[in-house]
């Protein structure tokens, strides 16, 4: 399983050809992915900059069991789970998933579990800074 | 019985440290734990129901904390 | 419509950065991406070399109209459509469709519909070469 | 009447050309254009259900073919 699943958190720039290499594979029809984008508006507010910090440790165990529950669910050969964390720029890719399948419905399903997954359980928080403040996303009410 | 507690996101600005270790009394449960951190940190209210994890392990309420257990306040998490 | 749709066929080698520029959006939520790869084995044998041909204008078409049923089917922002053709090397990339969207469910089930229809309607055809011969890929019961 | 046809993958190895003009005498649909292509062109019979363009767009064996039509032969596509 070890070459299969490649897990990451990183404060260097996601690269999708770096995730295509890792899960691209002989037998493999197809590859699938989701990457995240940052957008420069939140509830018409103009977003300046953005922080993403994580639980490293506990945030790579959660990816490593995301992708474990992606195997057990879906015929997949290969998965990428990368995060960015620290300071992203607006057009910065905070996260890429990557899936590589030998049909390639299984490879979309897969990827969308576990974007899914990812946004609910792994412990990763996201700072917005606009002009007149900031905010945790998902914090309040 | 010390306990080594993290703080992230919103919880680490209220509380204004990333880590502390906090010196229980008696045997105490994460859900007994969360009303103590409440109290002494009264921001800690506003914020969305966040959870604990117990060396790295998401835990329930009902979860018991041990001597030297490290754990950590996790506010809703917003990654991807 | 016009930028919202991007449809090539290139013989150049085909990158996803210049896709993801394609599609991302400012009130994008995320991209999925289907992005092909060239198998080295087909049933046993070693492939070679491929290549791809195509009906280059109607393929731009066909390209066009299913990208067109997409916008109808499904809540999406952005879409691009690019199809390699030439003589392909293993490792290189046939085939990659990006969508953009609000909500990443549309994204994903708006890409799989567009390399489901893409496989079935867009005149391109695989030829690949083996140490024996060639073979038409679908060509033959 | 004059049809300009266009030959794709392996109906262009068969036929040895990539686009031929073919006179017809007489009205022509798809279906009878496909029939008479077969004859001419024997190997054609073993290929898969291939399909017919004029003019760009898919057309069904009851098509009529018009003078000045650009009729394409599709073998079973095999992009992505």
């Amino acid at each position: 399983m070890k070459n299969k699943i490649s897990i990451k958190i990183t404060s260097k720039k996601l690269n999708m050809q770096t995730c295509y290499d890792l899960v691209s594979d002989d037998s493999s029809g197809g590859i699938a992915f989701f990457v995240g984008t940052v957008r420069n508006i939140t509830k018409g507010k103009t977003v300046n900059q953005l922080d993403f910090s994580s639980y490293e440790t506990m945030a790579e165990k959660e990816m490593k069991k995301i992708a474990l529950q992606t195997f057990k669910k879906y015929d997949i050969i290969k998965i990428a789970i990368h995060h960015a964390v620290g300071e992203l720029q607006i057009g910065d890719i905070p996260v890429i998933i990557a899936v590589s399948s030998a049909h390639r419905g299984a490879a979309f399903d897969a990827c969308q579990y576990t974007i899914d997954t990812l946004k609910q359980t792994v412990p990763i928080w996201k700072k917005e800074h606009f002009d007149d403040g900031e905010v945790w996303v998902n914090t309040h009410p | 019985m010390k306990i080594r507690t993290l703080f992230f996101g919103i919880a680490k600005d209220i509380v204004g440290h990333s880590s502390k270790i906090i010196e229980l009394k008696k045997k105490t449960t994460i859900g007994q734990f969360q009303v103590y951190l409440t109290e002494e940190y009264i921001d800690l209210k506003g914020v969305n129901n966040f959870a604990f994890a117990v060396n790295e392990e998401y835990a329930t309420s009902d979860h018991q904390i041990n001597e030297n257990d490290t754990v950590a306040v996790i506010p809703p998490v917003s990654g991807g």
